[in-house]
């Protein structure tokens, strides 16, 4: 066990190492000219790209730069975010709280609503509710998000002027920074902060605003839960292990919900975890469009405007995310089905 | 029961397939798109010939103009035409999802099926690389290769291509770790079939099944992904023949004008549609494949 | 001049005569499976009968429909299969002596009730037959939880109300109240209510531990060495033939009156199938009245079964006591069978039967074993023979036979 | 199910909860949802649009433009605005004497000084970042367009000396000392590059210690170290109250201001990309105003409860022809040859060719079209609102013309042979790519030999091909540093300015005037300068005028108080002036 945890983080190191190079690598495709160019915000300040390139040595050869910025890396510099304007660790650590946010509301909600339908639909196999459920779950996933995200948006905010987009309402927002003394930011998380605060109307005010991006990110993504756990339902009610329940006498719930889905929620981990680990790229649309500023939205802004510290900064924390929840995920599995031993 | 065993197991997976309602909407509906895409340039004849993804469009005005005799879909932002849009954009569509599922499949089923097989050093060295691809963000890896190497939808393919075939890997893979060992593998080892007759012959036809559930599933989001692009500025440039560059181009026009805010409903319903028709059907009919195909599921 | 009489009547008088009581009967059972292909035939009104304290073995080709006719009986048939038609009456207890209770129109309720409880069944496959996740403590006391509670609420209250029992007082005293309320009716809302409550939930701790002992007592019966280890292994630590005892372990915890038994030796190794067949011999004198017995290895019938039944394509062609079947088999079928199985005494070259068992969707016409027969004659291509008793507790399903007898 | 159900109740608890109020929300906050970022706060640093409308609500400069007007100034942090009359202008025009106002308190508390302006001029100088905005004061006073040579980024000797004479403090009085008449100096100091910090504060912020000898080290600082990148401390209406880049920047009322109380208390600049939920916070009032393309102009118009402000903008967008193309590696223009497939480097030196372009261009449609007739169609760099401006004439769209020029260009060749290159414009530009389409259609309806392929870049990479002589045709701006012809006409006409560099113009009596231009201090004179540039850039066919803007402020009715000033971009916001009633 032990020693499969370790050789998991070295495996991490290699992720990291080979992610680095890979993204650097293509970066490093565009003319100095074109990367200086990520400095200028108007057309005359572009006669000062040559002296730009000098400064930050963009002309020299891959290597050097590469390894200029593992050393800066290395002294915990992950470089200047333009889009940000800031260093990038630092608006990293401002954005990242409000992808996770949202996402620890959406996630539970997509696994298990995703579970619950997939349940539903694989007990009642071939019947209407089946079809209908899987129809409602694959159109969803066939929304395009941003679509769906400004389709929602029209509805509830723009008919009903309800869950206005942002993360917080001016109001409290400038009351957070009025008092710093008065409204600690244990978490970075408002709803957390609101309860631990005791200020329950910005927790309610935070929910508020996570209400439609949470429901859009849910309604595109609760299928690919839903598709897994439906087709392990249907295999697992097919075993023999279900006539011995039944032959013992158990009736259909537990037959369902105590033998048959405990093996078909096997599957289901790993899409969860794929979900755990995708959930920030998931989260580019909803975020652009609910203007939530958190990680999704700076990845875009920055693939757009070329914020190279940025990309790799994400690429970075992405694949740290992938390989820990990975790991997780084997552990979990070696908990959940006694057969899987970590060697 | 003379004819071939493989043979007669797909007609009864074909059998199969076409009882099940969804796939037969599945299948239908794709049906439709195909001939549309067969039917463009009479349906829709180009405008430019040199170049027929280029949507015609009169005057420049960005407010779109409701359905009307002259367009029958009305047309959108930058005048263009949603109804031609619409036609050609069925081919973009399809040449979107042929391409990168092609592409990656190839690539990924031929890695997976070798490093599966022969297991190993290359397996390991294989996995490790993996390992690295899987870390990277999707569409933060296609972000940035479209960026690199110039916008455009054909960029957008390639990206996606470039990321995608990890997946076959995977599948495959996994498939072929179970069957390597099975009996009727290591009879072919025994009585000396080469290996690439034994992977192309036996291993494969056995293995495929998952990859083609996916590839079938992949046809539709990848046209999704590109939508997204498109969404970000990356994809196709505006007036090109795309239900995702279409959708991303009326996304300003979802909301209407307070009075009536359903005003330009074509402008997004249409393309928006055409987008969900199309996956839906790819997804449906990966359904079927999978109740289908899947052993565990069969004869029952 | 032998008066022929169909097989109900017959085992009337039969148990008239020789005081022999039917524990199971199933009458023109029809059960089809609705698949792609189409309907599958699977059982033809198959009729048959078990009494109680014999062994009867049923046997015949693989996909003759034996393990449909028990999961028939069982009303554990999956889907698409269908129960269509017949009965299937169980001489439970003396008050239904007389006329037994139709299983196929009870509720399900109490098919559950009876499953497990009074009539229980062991697998082919022990492999396939145990939940992967679950422990194999879990998966025998589920047996208990679903058919002991009361009995056993009753001894944890007895235990608890016993002095020696240390429990923190209020804690005990709760325990207590929800308990005697168990006893009285499990299905008591309070009961559901504190199955709800976190903490409170607790209180069914006793209960799993009394089912889990019992499980671990049955567990050791069986001959499993430490079975307290083997509680709280999972499946895939143990042999097949381990399996397969839990596999029983799990058929009998409440000892049934019927032990339906599917084949249960075929995919063992011949040492483990004489320990399982012995362990069912065992368990026959001791405990279960009756074994229903499905196998196609005539070895195993000659050795455990009292009557043995033959089946063939959803038919029932021929049943007599083992000794009558083996000495002199009637229908062609049963025949073919018995010359298909090497024997030491004779140096002949085993026959086998032509052609195979014939595809259920479109059965042959009549006598579904025509096609095969060496005897066919044109009468058997129209009709289906009835099971009519040829001889004294032998019952064949032929036109020879039927023309024999006529005559 | 349950889990549905919760969710759902939730979701209806908080609309019960959240449908409160509809009127006039937050009364004294104001709300702007644009979507340029701000980089810097720093006056010395920034220069772009979105920074430098921020700076000029914390910090205050020593006049200011005169509502409306580009030209006439009212003084702020000096007591008056110097002209010849007054004698705050010298008559050779060379220095110009500012007298202090009194009693004026920075945000900090500290009082301001002479010797905090002349600090503050010094200080943004001596920095001067790439990309900066203080070439046009360095101009001004030293001459120099810049503290560093262009190419090596040494620099300069004697630089410093040079800033350090250029400006003075005498008792309450700032002296400012010019090498030569510099005409548009007035506007320039207007500017937020021209913001007056606190001396003693910047210094304690790391900001430049007032010894001059030590300028080098604080010299050309990399993006964002600039030490007043994040933090203000000005004379301004406003203090800084938060800033998360990207997100929201938030201004608070200094009560101490020197001037009238302003009415607005807090006012927030929120960073809101997507247009839809721009337009639909500005439908639900939750902000005040939202910066608006001239795209949708129309859905505003359509809107209640809004009062609109058409602001004509200095800034002038142009089609321009490369005469040199670089076709090294160059995909735009083909084979390179004029052979049909493909267009020789020097196409356009023939201004048979740019006159057919000329003619292809619709001005009424595209007026009509692309802006709802919401634009002003320029003759010439020289705009409207810039003195001096005169509408000269233009070649209007003409089909027939354009041919007959075609048939002309390279004596015949063109027409016959056919050609072929790609038109690019920067992606996202609406109104360029209206233009590049429309221009490509006609001309392609001219001639089916002719063949024009219309691409979108990113701006970033197409004003680095533009810098490298890629593209045959590139549309592209430019905004007002400051409002005289000068900041105009240099950059599209003279051989060095930014644009007629990468036009490959060269043409002396040009250059010769644009110099001149500058150097007159005579109203007469410079008329008649202007005049004739502007005549030639009619007669030499240099460029196609596409549009000047004309911005459409959205505000909600109740905001009273805006003036509109063609200096300033739809992304400023001078609070002081606002009120919501």
């Amino acid at each position: 066990m032990l020693a499969y945890i370790l050789r998991r983080i070295l495996l991490l190191a290699l992720v990291l190492f080979g992610v680095s190079v890979l993204i650097f690598g293509i970066l490093m495709t565009f003319s100095p000219e074109r990367r200086a160019a990520t400095f200028v915000t108007s057309p005359q300040q572009v006669e000062d790209i040559p002296k730009i390139i000098k400064q930050f040595g963009l002309d020299e050869p891959f290597y050097i730069q590469y390894f200029r910025w593992v050393r800066e890396v290395a002294k915990g510099n992950m470089g200047w975010s333009l889009v940000a304007s800031r260093p990038v660790t630092e608006a990293f650590w401002t954005y990242f709280p409000i992808t996770l946010e949202m996402n620890l509301f959406a996630a539970p909600i997509v696994i298990l609503f995703g579970i619950w339908l997939g349940t539903i639909s694989g007990i009642h196999k071939d019947t209407w509710i089946d079809h209908s459920s899987r129809i409602m779950a694959i159109v969803g996933w066939s929304l395009p998000t941003f679509l769906f995200a400004l389709v929602m948006l029209m509805i509830f905010y723009g008919y009903f002027d309800l869950f206005s987009p942002g993360i917080l309402s001016d109001r409290l927002n400038m009351f957070i920074h009025d008092n710093p003394g008065k409204f600690y930011r244990y978490t970075k998380l408002y709803t957390m902060d609101g309860i631990l605060n005791g200020r329950f109307d910005i927790t309610l005010d935070a929910l508020a605003h996570l209400v439609l991006p949470v429901m859009t990110y849910v309604i595109v993504v609760v299928a690919l839960n839903m598709r897994v756990m439906r087709s392990g339902m249907i295999e697992e009610l097919s075993k023999d292990y279900v006539i011995t329940a039944r032959a013992k006498g158990a009736d259909k719930r537990t037959v369902n919900l105590k033998h048959a889905r405990r093996n078909a929620l096997l599957p289901v981990i790993t899409v969860a975890g794929q979900l755990l680990a995708l959930s920030m790229e998931g989260s580019i649309a909803v975020e652009v469009v609910f203007n939530r500023h958190g990680v999704g939205w700076w990845l875009a802004e920055s693939a757009t405007q070329l914020d190279m510290p940025v990309l790799m900064c994400i690429c970075l924390f992405m694949g740290l995310v992938f390989v820990a929840t990975n790991l997780t995920l084997d552990i979990l599995y070696a908990y959940i089905d006694p057969r899987i031993r970590l060697t | 029961m003379s004819e071939h065993p493989r043979w007669r197991e797909l007609k009864f997976t074909l059998h199969r397939i076409f009882r099940n309602p969804s796939a037969i909407i599945g299948f239908s509906l794709l049906f439709i798109f195909v001939a549309v895409a067969l039917l463009a340039p009479w349906i829709a004849p180009p405008k430019y010939l040199h170049n027929p993804y280029l949507m015609p469009h009169k005057g420049f005005s960005p407010v779109p103009k409701a359905p009307s005799k002259e367009n029958i879909f009305g047309t959108t932002d930058g005048q263009y035409d949603i109804f031609y849009g619409v036609i050609w954009g069925t081919r973009t569509a399809f040449k979107i999802g042929f391409f990168v599922v092609g592409f990656a499949a190839l690539i990924g089923i031929a890695l997976g099926a070798i490093s599966g097989y022969y297991g190993g050093i290359l397996d390991e060295v294989l996995m490790r690389i993996m390992d690295i691809i899987w870390a990277l963000p999707t569409l933060v890896l296609a972000m940035a290769i479209v960026v690199a190497f110039g916008r455009g939808l054909d960029k957008v393919m390639i990206a996606l291509a470039m990321i995608e075939w990890r997946w076959y890997v995977r599948v495959i893979r996994a498939e072929i770790l179970t069957l390597r060992d099975q009996d009727f593998v290591q009879a072919a080892k025994i009585m000396g079939v080469p290996d690439y007759q034994i992977i192309l012959r036996h291993i494969l036809p056995n293995a495929i099944y998952p990859a083609l559930i996916l590839a079938s599933m992949e046809m539709g989001s990848m046209v999704i992904t590109a939508a997204f692009m498109s969404f970000v500025g990356l994809g196709a440039p505006p007036g090109f023949a795309d239900w995702g560059q279409m959708v991303a181009l009326a996304r300003n026009y979802i909301v209407g004008p307070p009075d009536n805010p359903l005003k330009f409903w074509f402008t997004i319903v249409i393309p928006g549609g055409c987008i969900i028709l199309f996956v839906l059907a790819w997804n449906l009919i990966g359904d079927a494949l999978r109740d289908a195909f899947d052993p565990r599921l069969r004869r029952r | 001049m032998r008066f022929v009489t169909p097989l109900t009547q017959g085992f009337a008088e039969g148990r008239k005569r020789k005081n022999m009581k039917t524990l199971l009967e199933t009458c023109d059972l029809v059960t089809n499976f609705y698949t792609y292909e189409g309907v599958v035939k699977a059982l033809n009104k198959v009729s048959m009968v078990i009494n109680h304290g014999e062994t009867l073995g049923l046997v015949g080709e693989s996909g003759c429909g034996k393990s449909v006719t028990v999961r028939s009986i069982m009303r554990i048939v999956q889907e698409p299969g269908r129960i269509e038609d017949g009965k299937v009456i169980f001489f439970l207890d003396e008050e239904t002596q007389r006329k037994g209770i139709d299983l196929l129109k009870q509720s399900e309720a109490f098919m559950e009730q009876l499953r497990g409880d009074r009539m229980s069944m062991i697998f082919q496959e022990p492999n396939a037959a145990l939940n992967p996740t679950l422990s194999i403590g879990e998966q025998v006391s589920e047996s208990f939880l679903f058919h002991r509670k009361r009995e056993m609420y009753q001894k944890i209250l007895d235990d608890l109300s016993s002095p020696e029992c240390r429990v923190f007082p209020p804690l005990k005293r709760l325990e207590l109240f929800l308990y005697r309320t168990a006893v009285r009716n499990p299905g008591a809302w309070t009961l559901k209510f504190f199955s709800q409550i976190p903490f409170f939930k607790r209180w069914q701790k006793r209960l799993k531990q009394e089912a889990m002992r019992r499980s671990i007592e049955i567990i050791g019966k069986l001959g499993i060495p430490h079975p307290v280890e083997v509680a709280d292994q999972y499946p895939h630590h143990l042999s097949g033939g381990m399996k397969q005892r839990i596999v029983i372990a799990i058929a009998l915890a409440c000892n049934p009156v019927v032990l339906i038994a599917d084949e249960p030796t075929s995919n063992l190794d011949v040492t483990i199938q004489a320990q399982i067949l012995d362990l069912l011999r065992r368990l026959k004198e001791e405990t279960i009245s009756s074994i229903l017995f499905i196998t196609h290895d005539l070895g195993v019938v000659a050795e455990i079964c009292d009557r043995v039944g033959v089946m063939y394509a959803g038919n029932l062609c021929e049943v007599a006591d083992a000794q009558e079947i083996f000495c002199n088999p009637v229908h062609p079928y049963t025949k073919a069978l018995l010359d298909s199985v090497p024997k030491l005494s004779t140096k002949e070259i085993l026959k086998n039967i032509e052609g195979s068992v014939p595809n259920l969707v479109s059965p042959p016409s009549g006598c579904r074993f025509h096609p095969r027969c060496p005897y066919v004659m044109d009468g058997c291509r129209s009709e289906l023979p009835a099971l009519l008793e040829f001889s004294k507790n032998h019952f064949v399903a032929c036109h020879l036979v039927g023309r024999n007898a006529a005559v | 199910m349950k889990r549905r159900l919760s969710f759902i109740f939730i979701l209806f608890l908080l609309i019960f909860v959240f449908h409160a109020d509809a009127q006039i929300k937050s009364p004294d906050t104001y709300v702007l949802a644009y979507y340029r970022t701000v980089q810097t706060i720093d006056p010395g640093a920034s220069y772009d649009v979105a920074g430098s409308c921020k700076i000029w609500n914390l910090y205050e400069t020593l006049v200011f433009f005169d509502g409306p007007s580009t030209d006439k100034f009212v003084p702020l942090l000096a007591t008056k605005v110097p002209t010849l009359k007054n004698g705050g202008i010298s008559p050779d025009g060379k220095t110009y004497t500012f007298t202090i106002r009194k009693g004026v308190k920075f945000h900090e508390g500290g009082e301001l000084t002479a010797e905090d302006v002349v600090y503050s001029f010094k200080r943004n100088m001596i920095l001067d970042p790439d990309g900066g905005p203080m070439w046009m004061v360095l101009e001004a006073l030293t001459g120099h367009g810049s503290t560093r040579e262009k190419e090596t980024g040494k620099i300069i000797e004697g630089v410093f000396e040079k800033i350090d004479k250029a400006i003075e403090a005498k008792g309450d009085q700032v002296i400012l000392h010019l090498p030569k008449p510099y005409p548009p100096l007035m506007s320039i100091l207007c500017y937020a590059s021209s913001s007056i910090l606190d001396k003693e504060w910047a210094i304690s912020k790391g900001c430049w210690d007032g010894d001059i000898n030590n300028a080098a080290k604080y010299n050309n600082p990399k993006p964002g170290s600039e030490p007043l990148q994040k933090i203000a401390n000005g004379t301004g209406a406003y203090r800084l109250k938060l800033w998360e880049p990207a997100k929201e920047l938030a201004l608070e009322r200094f009560e101490g201001y020197w001037g009238p109380k302003p009415k607005i208390k807090t006012a927030i600049f929120k960073y809101v990309k997507e247009w839809s939920t721009r337009k639909l916070m500005l439908q639900n009032a939750d902000a005040d105003r939202v910066v608006v393309d001239t795209t949708y102009v129309p859905e505003v118009r359509a809107m209640k409860g809004l009062k609109l402000f058409e602001v004509p903008q200095l800034n002038f967008t142009a089609g321009m022809f490369c005469r040199r193309i670089n076709p090294t590696g160059n995909t735009n223009i083909g084979s390179g040859k004029l052979d049909g497939n493909g267009i020789p480097a020097d196409f356009f030196s023939d201004i048979n060719v740019r006159k057919a372009f000329y003619h292809a261009f619709d001005r009424e449609t595209y007026k009509k079209d692309v802006f709802h007739g919401q634009v002003v169609a320029p003759t010439s760099p020289l705009i409207q609102g810039l003195p001096y401006h005169k509408n000269v004439a233009v070649y209007e769209f003409d089909l027939k013309k354009a041919a007959e020029y075609m048939k002309k260009a390279w004596d015949g060749q063109v027409w016959e042979k056919g050609f072929k290159m790609v038109v690019t414009y920067n992606t996202g530009n609406v109104m360029r790519e209206a233009a590049a389409k429309m221009l490509a259609e006609n001309i392609m309806s001219l001639n089916p030999k002719f063949q024009i392929e219309i691409r979108n870049v990113e701006w970033k990479d197409y004003v680095v091909q533009v810098r490298q002589f890629q593209y045959p045709i590139f549309l592209s701006g430019w905004g007002a540093d400051y409002a005289d012809p000068h900041n105009f006409v240099r950059p599209f006409m003279h051989s060095e300015g930014y644009y007629g560099k990468y036009m490959a113009l060269k043409n002396e009596e040009i250059d010769k005037l644009c110099d001149e231009g500058i150097q007159t201090v005579d109203p007469k004179k410079r008329e008649k300068v202007y005049g004739r540039l502007q005549q030639i850039w009619y007669e030499d066919a240099i460029g196609i005028p596409l549009y000047q803007q004309v911005i459409v402020r959205a505000y909600r009715d109740y905001v009273k108080g805006y003036v509109p000033n063609p200096m300033f971009t739809d992304d400023n916001e001078i609070v002081k002036q606002l009120r919501k009633e």
